[in-house]
Parts: C-alpha cells; structure tokens; sequence
C-alpha cells in the first residue's frame, strides 16, 4: 500500500525535515507515527498524499510511484486518500455538510448518494444538529471532526490521519479511534501521526517513530515510548 | 462538461458570489466604473464618426457656367455621372441677388443693372470623398466655365477628420485594451482572496477544471452584471442627453446630427458585454490557475 | 505619532507592499491603468479648452469707416478703449483688391474704375467674450459707418464653445469620480484579502490606528507609484506626440495650437499625484476599518 | 481577576454556548478548564479577552467590567493577557519572530527590549533557530509554541491558553507545562483549557469542569475527571 524507499526530503528553504526514512506498509494494516514536535510526521504524510515530493528516494502508494506520477493524476491519487489534516483545511465558504459533500462532489457521486452519505458520517463524528454551519462557528473538536468525517465520507482505501485527536476530549478521542479501528477492519488502511500516549498505548498496534527526521523505531504491537 | 457537473459549477459559483457578498460588490463596482469610462469614451467616439461624416457630406462642388451654356442639357450630362446626390441650379440673377444679400446694396448700385456673375450648379456627391473624381469629369464639358470645390479647404478637412477619426479610434483601442487589464486585475484579486480555499479543493481529490468552472462562470457573471449596469446606466443616460441636447446641437452647430441612441446602445451592447463577460470569464480561469499548483 | 511608531508604521506597510508582491502588482497596475484612462481625458480636454480659447481669440471685429472719416484720429479714439488687443486699417484700395481676389476680376471691370466699398478697421480685442461691449461703444463715434463682428456666428461659436468646455469638464469631473471610486475599491480588496490578519492584530492588543497607519502609509505608497508612473507615461507619451503633431495640427486646423507639454505636465502632476496618493490613504483608511471590529 | 457571575451566552446564529456559569479566579491561581468537546471552554476564553461579549451575567477580569468596557478600551485589556489561541491565529505575512515581536510593538517596547525578549522566549519554547520562518514553515507543534511565546513576551499579569498542547508530544508538552508553572509562581495567573487527561491529573491544580455549556465541577487541586 505504502512504501519509502531511502527517502530524503527537504523544504525549499533548505530544512531538511525526513534523512533517508523506509518502511513499508502493507494494505489493511493499523499503524500509528509518533515523534516529538518537528520529528517530520506531517512531512511523510504530505509525501503520501503528495503536498510535496521526495528529493531523493522512492515513494509507492497505492501502486502508483509518486515521484514519477504526472501532474494530471495527483487529483485521482488524493480521491484514494482520505485525510485529516492537522490544520483541518476546512473550506471556510462552506458549511459544516457542504465540506464533507465537496468530497463526494469531486468524484461525481449522485446527488442522492450525497444526500445520503452526508448526515451519515456527520452523525457518526458526532456532530448531528451542526450540519448548516460555517467552519468559523464550531468548536476547534469540532472542525477536526468535520475535517475526519470529509476524509471518511468516499470509503478511500487508505486514510491517513495527522493528529487528528489534537483538539478532542479523550472520550471523544478515544470513540474516533474506535471508529477507525471498525474501519480497519471492513479493509481501509489507516495510518495516524500523533502524540496521544494513552490512545497509541491502548490499542497496542504497529508504531513508527520518527525522530529528527529519521525513523528510529517500527514496534508491531508497540507503545508510543520505546521503554514503555 | 456534463449536465450534471454544470448544475455543480453553477451552484458553486452562485455560493461564491453570495458569499463573498462584500467583495462582490467591491469588484462588480470596478468592473461597472471602468466599463463606464470605457463607454463614455465609446459615445464620444461615436458621435466624432457621425458629425465628420455629416460635415463631410456637406461638401459642395461649384460648378460655374458660360453665359451661353444650355444648362438643362448639362444637368442631364452630369447626373448621368456616378454618385451624384443633389444638384441645385444657381442662375445668374439669383447669384447677384445672393450677392448683394451678402456685400450690401452699395455694389448693386455700383454695378448699374449690369450682372457679371455666373450661373452655377450646387453639387453634392454620395462619397465626399469622389468630390476630386467627380469636378474632374465635369470640367472638361462643354459650357463649363471652372469647377470649384475649395480644393484646397476640402483636401484639409479630408485630412482632418481622418486624423481625428483614427486619434479616436486608437483612444478607444488603447482604453478597451486598459479596461481589459483592470478588469482582469480585479478579477485575479478577488481570485487571490480565496486562494487558501483553491488550494485546500485540491487536496481534497478536485481536478483543475472542477476548480476553475465555477470560478469562470462566477467571472462571466460579474462580467455581465458589471456590463448590464454599465450599459443601463450609460443607454439611459445617453437616451436623455440626446433627447436634451440633440435639437439645440443641430441648430447650433452646422446642422450637424449627433449620433442617435440606437446606434449608440448597439455599440455599447457589443462591446460592453463581449468585454465584461470575456474578461470576466478569462480573468478568472487565468488568475485561478496559479494556485492551482499543489 | 510619535517618530518610534512611524518607523514601525513604515516597516509595516513596506512589510505588507514586498510580502504581497503579487497583489501588489495587480492593485498597482489597475491603479495606473485607471489614472491613465483618466489622464487620457484629462489631455483631451485640457486641449478641447486650449482650442476654443484659440479659436475664440481669432474673432475679429470690423468698423467701416464713412468715406470722409478722420482715420488717424478714430484710431486714437478707439485704442483708449480698454482691452483692445490689435487693430489694422483696411484702406478703400485694401478693401477693392481683396474683393478682386475673391469674386474675380470681372467684377473690376463692370465697376469701371469706381471703388463703392469702405476702408475698415479690422480689431481684436483680449477678451473675446467682450467684443459686443466693444462694439457698442465703438458705433456712436463720429465717423463710423457701421460695425460688424458676425454677431450671430460669434454668439454662437462662444456658446458653442461654453457647451463644449461645460461638456468637458462635466466628463472629467465624472470620471474622476468614478476613477476615485474604482481606485478605492481596489483598495479594499487588498484590504479584504488580508482581513484575518486585522483582526489577529486586534487580539494581540493592537489600537485601531495602529493597524491602520501601515495600511494608510502603503495605500500611499501604492497611490504615488501607480500617479508616478501614469504620469511618466502620459507626460512622456504626450510629448512624442506633441513633437510630432503640434506643427501638421497648426498648419491644418485654422492656426490653432496644442497644449504645450509643459501645461499638460503639470496638470496631470496635480490631478494624478492628488488622486492617486489621497484614495490610496483614504481607501485603505476606510476598508480597514470594516475589519476592525473583533 | 476573573469572575464570571451567572454568565450565559448564545452565539448570533443562536447556538447557547454557556448557561449561567459563575466561578472566581484569583490572582495567582493555576486553572484548568476542561470538558468535552463544545463544551464551552474556549467560549469562556473568548470571554475573558472579549471576542464575545456576555449576553447576561458579569464578567470581570483585571478589575474591567467586560459588559461596560467601552470599545477604545480592548486594546488595552487583551495587552493585559496573553493569549494561546486555539486556531494560533499568527500573523501569516510575519516569521516566527516578527509575530513575537509584534507582541511588544504594540505595548512601544523600545527595540533593544524587542531585540532582547523576542529570541530569549522563542528559545524558551524550544525554537532557537527557527526564528525567521514564516508561520506556514512550521510544524503544527512549532506553530503552537510560536504562539505560546507570543503570549508569554510582554510578561502578562494574566495568562489563558487554549488548548496549548494539541500539537505537542507528551515530552514538550510537560516541559510547557512546567514552564507556565514557573510563570505562576512568579505571579502570573494562569487559566489553561485543555484535553490533556494525563498533564491535568499529574499537575493536580484546580480544575473547571464544563458540559454542555454548565459549570459542573470546581474542584481545587483536581483530577480531569470526577473519578481519577
Ligand atoms: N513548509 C516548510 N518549510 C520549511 N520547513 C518546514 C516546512 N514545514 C515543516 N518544516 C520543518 O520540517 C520539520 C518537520 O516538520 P513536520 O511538519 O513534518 O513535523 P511534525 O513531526 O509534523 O511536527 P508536529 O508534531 O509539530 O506537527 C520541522 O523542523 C519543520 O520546522
Ligand atoms: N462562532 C460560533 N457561532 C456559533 N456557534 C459557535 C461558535 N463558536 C462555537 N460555537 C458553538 O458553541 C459551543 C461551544 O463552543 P466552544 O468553542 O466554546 O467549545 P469548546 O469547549 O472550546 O470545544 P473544543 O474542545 O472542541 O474546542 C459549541 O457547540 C459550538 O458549536
Ligand atoms: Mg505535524
Ligand atoms: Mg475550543
């Protein structure tokens, strides 16, 4: 599903942000990214759904090569992709169900599958009774839960999630992660960058930490800390 | 582009004119101001083209006679020639009566009942600009003592009203050039106030032209209300001007006839719109292609 | 404001002039296309007056003299009037050989050697719109036959000629309105486009002035260069032009000048350089203040 | 220096965020505001610094009554606060430093003040070197210390933070905690709205609990939850 290759990359300011990162993962599987603040966790899922693309290495995703992949394909790669953002990307013209109906307008789904869809998955983050509004009039949870349901609505095969419980309580945290788990399981591969120590702790599956740019740790079944 | 996306694009783009209520309403403003010079100029221009091509058409060809011409006989003669569009007889008694109109009983009186003027015709061609053509095969007719037509006057009015009829022409040139160029500024600025939201579309699976339509229509609609407003404001007012200040220019100013509205809201129409809607339309899809990178 | 804050303030809006470059460009550039547009008129006009005046200055007064009149001493008479400009004596004989040379010789000899027409003084007075008053105290004087300047043509050329100035200044004063208003539209769209950023400055306990001098200073910023450079265009363009045509238009057109560049230059210095740095100030003063409330 | 008495709020669109909430702070206090998400948290927050203005109800801060407080007024209340947003809300045309910076500016700190303060605090939050990227250049968890020295820099009398740790690790998380620990025992009030179960529970302060827009708890030296 997801291959790196001896990846490097630095930003065009000349941070280097990943040194030579590999690892592999396979479809259907559960993997969580940690790594304290600027380890390079956002940079490896911006080379996944390619925000940015690999100086130096390979980077295979979903049998495509993303370094050779042609401009007028990215838009079909990302449809593959669901994503959470950590700064959401909600679109602020638009209400809380048109953001999550973008997605399926994008891929041409039919107007009643919209209709359909939509309150589904908003009811499922929870966020029932708050369809009609603007970004700017939730709660930061509640924007991260908008921007979750988005990523979910189009059933992608691969979703990828970048701290998407920053801005939740933990029972609501912990519901979200119960969510994806059931998701996993019906097939999707998940893969979560985050720093919750108790949810990656709890649910005990394959952890890859990344420090300074270079992945120090891939733990099947592992903790958020080495010694823990 | 299937039905079903453009009813999306339409929707899309109706949500960003809406919702962008206030910039909306600033870049609708732009567009309807410089459609507004841009016409006013082109009502400008357009009575320049009317009144030199009446000022033109009152060129005369003078055609003096001999005393003992047969004038019926050279009247048939000339009008047999090509483009001629009036001709008037000027006998030798009314050209002395014109005369002492003009210079005062004194020379009449000099004068004794003697009468040393000419007989003429008073010609006017279809295209002033044959006047040359036409004095020249007159003058070779028997009974034909000079042909007149101010050569000299008429060559430099010629000239003029071609200098002041390609000046105009080039002004509007220019200025719907600049018209272009502001409007497309203002678009490519509204553009750049949501260029954060362009980019985000992307990240979410949308291809360019998904992003684009609905910012192309959105500039096409601008466009056309911009150039609507424009248009109403300009037709009207030029339609009660005209109706103001028509007779007293035709009295005052050598008969000349300004352009009527008709003509004048036909031009606008033409060019308001094909300029307001095309720019709209283009602006957008070219502005919006620059954040389409990510 | 204290020296201390007004660095900070120009800081600031070279801050927000460099790191917006591309907004910049585009409000500069509709900046100077709306100035060149208006400038475009302004020359225009600023010739439309130059000509009338001209044209207006060429209007002559003539007095024909009874045939025993003491020419020298009406002479004398007349130059004690106030604002006489130029005055030539016609002779009896001036007057005989001009006619010749319009109507021909043939009038000559059927007058035989009498000479019927009066000697005339020809006048220019310095203020055209006063020549009725001149000639109303010219009539009664001993010696005067009568006094003719084309009453009717000369009442209507200057009317003609107010209309037209009227016209003109009417358009500029039009679009210099719609010009300020497009400019400070402009404005605020790059004002909206930073919008957030007011009111992130707004939380961090920033005065209302204090976000809004930088915004002011750059809106002048912006205003001078898009004047600066309209200007250099206009002024420079004018003047190729003018090199160019000012002889072939006074050759052609009844001995008129154009407006010298220099007149033109200044003009446009006052009118561009007001506009463009006071609506840029103004409408960044203004839109600014909509997104102050947070 | 905070006292919210029978406050009640409802946004424009007519969503009641807080019913009849009251509680006192003290200077000197170390508060933790906790509950669900849309709870209400950061409504009291935008509160204290007046974004929103109370519907009913007194809210006092720093010896200002917000209801009365006239508008030329605000500046110079939200000087009196530093303020950790949410959504970070840094200045996006202005790097790392000049964000800080403008902190000072707006109080006319002389510049060797700013030339001083600003690199000591970014230093403090961990960002020694990174001092000119713009916002857009930095990790989520960089942003989030960017803004965290914002509102540190001009040393307010009170501090309030919106879920200042979301983005960061457990490791730096504690370390900012740590930090404003510090700032408190030198006089500084802090008023800290977090998710963070496990920082709440170990730092065992006082403890704000809100659900649904009511104050249920108001617990001195509390856990996140009722039970812990
Ligand atoms: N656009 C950018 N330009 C330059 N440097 C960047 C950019 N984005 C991130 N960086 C730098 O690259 C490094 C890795 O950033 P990244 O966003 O991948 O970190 P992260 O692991 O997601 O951190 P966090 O947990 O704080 O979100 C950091 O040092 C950061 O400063
Ligand atoms: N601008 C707004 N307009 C309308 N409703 C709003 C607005 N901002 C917040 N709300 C609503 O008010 C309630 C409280 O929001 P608030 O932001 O205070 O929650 P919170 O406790 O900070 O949640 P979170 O932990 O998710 O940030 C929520 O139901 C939210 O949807
Ligand atoms: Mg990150
Ligand atoms: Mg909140």
């Amino acid at each position: 599903m997801i291959s790196f290759i001896n990846v490097s990359y630095a930003y065009p300011n000349g941070t280097s942000a990943l040194h030579n990162v590999s690892f592999h993962i396979d479809k259907g599987e559960f993997v969580f990214l940690v790594g304290p603040s600027g380890a390079g966790k956002s940079s490896v899922l911006k080379l996944i759904f390619r925000e940015i693309v690999a100086n130096s290495g390979q980077v295979l995703v979903l049998q495509r090569n993303l370094c050779r992949l042609r401009r007028k394909e990215i838009p079909y790669l990302r449809r593959q992709i669901g994503v959470v953002y950590q700064d959401f990307r909600l679109l602020p013209e638009k209400t809380a169900a048109e953001n999550v109906a973008f997605a399926l307008e994008v891929i041409e789904a039919s107007s009643s599958e919209i209709k359909r869809q939509v309150p589904r998955v908003l009811g499922i983050v929870g966020l029932k009774g708050k369809e009609d509004r603007f970004p700017h009039q939730l709660s930061g949870g509640e924007q991260q839960r908008v921007a979750m349901a988005r990523a979910l609505v189009n059933n992608p095969p691969l979703l990828v999630c970048d701290e998407p419980t920053g801005n939740l309580d933990p029972n609501t945290s912990w519901q979200i992660m119960c969510l994806l788990e059931r998701i996993n399981q019906l097939g999707t591969t998940v893969l979560i960058a985050t720093h919750d120590k108790e949810i990656v702790n709890r649910m005990g599956r394959r952890v890859l930490e990344l420090n300074n740019g270079v992945l120090v740790r891939d733990d099947h079944k592992g903790a958020y800390t080495h010694e823990a | 582009m299937k039905l079903k996306n453009f009813v999306h694009y339409c929707k899309e783009a109706a949500q960003g004119v809406l919702r962008n209520g206030w910039m909306t309403v600033a870049s609708v403003t732009v567009m309807v101001l410089t459609l507004l010079m841009l016409g006013i100029f082109v009502i400008i221009n357009l009575n320049v083209m009317q009144i030199t091509e009446e000022i033109k058409e009152q060129v005369e060809l003078i055609v003096y006679l001999e005393d003992e011409a047969d004038h019926q006989y050279l009247r048939q003669q000339i009008l047999e020639l090509p483009g001629i569009a009036r001709l008037t007889y000027v006998s030798k008694e009314e050209a002395l009566r014109r005369m002492q109109e003009e210079l005062g009983e004194d020379i009449a009186d000099a004068l004794e009942g003697r009468n040393p003027l000419p007989a003429s015709f008073e010609i006017q061609v279809h295209d002033p600009e044959t006047i040359g053509e036409v004095a020249d095969a007159i003058e070779p007719m028997a009974g034909v003592e000079s042909v007149d037509y101010g050569k000299k006057v008429v060559e430099r009015l010629f000239e003029f009203t071609r200098i002041l009829r390609l000046f105009s022409m080039g002004v509007i040139a220019v200025l719907a050039v600049m018209a272009l160029f502001l409007i497309a500024n203002t678009i490519k600025l509204t553009v750049f106030a949501r260029r954060r939201q362009i980019g985000i579309m992307k990240f979410v699976g949308a291809t360019d032209w998904f992003i684009r339509w609905p910012f192309i229509l959105e500039g096409i609609f601008l466009g056309l209300l911009g150039a609507l407003t424009a248009y109403l404001v300009l037709f009207y007012g030029y339609w009660y001007l005209y109706a103001k200040a028509s007779a007293w220019f035709y009295q005052n100013f050598l008969s000349v006839k300004l352009a009527t509205p008709a003509l004048v809201g036909r031009e606008l129409l033409k060019l308001l719109f094909a300029l307001g809607a095309g720019i709209g339309a283009l602006g957008s899809g070219i502005s919006v292609r620059r954040f389409l990178d990510v």
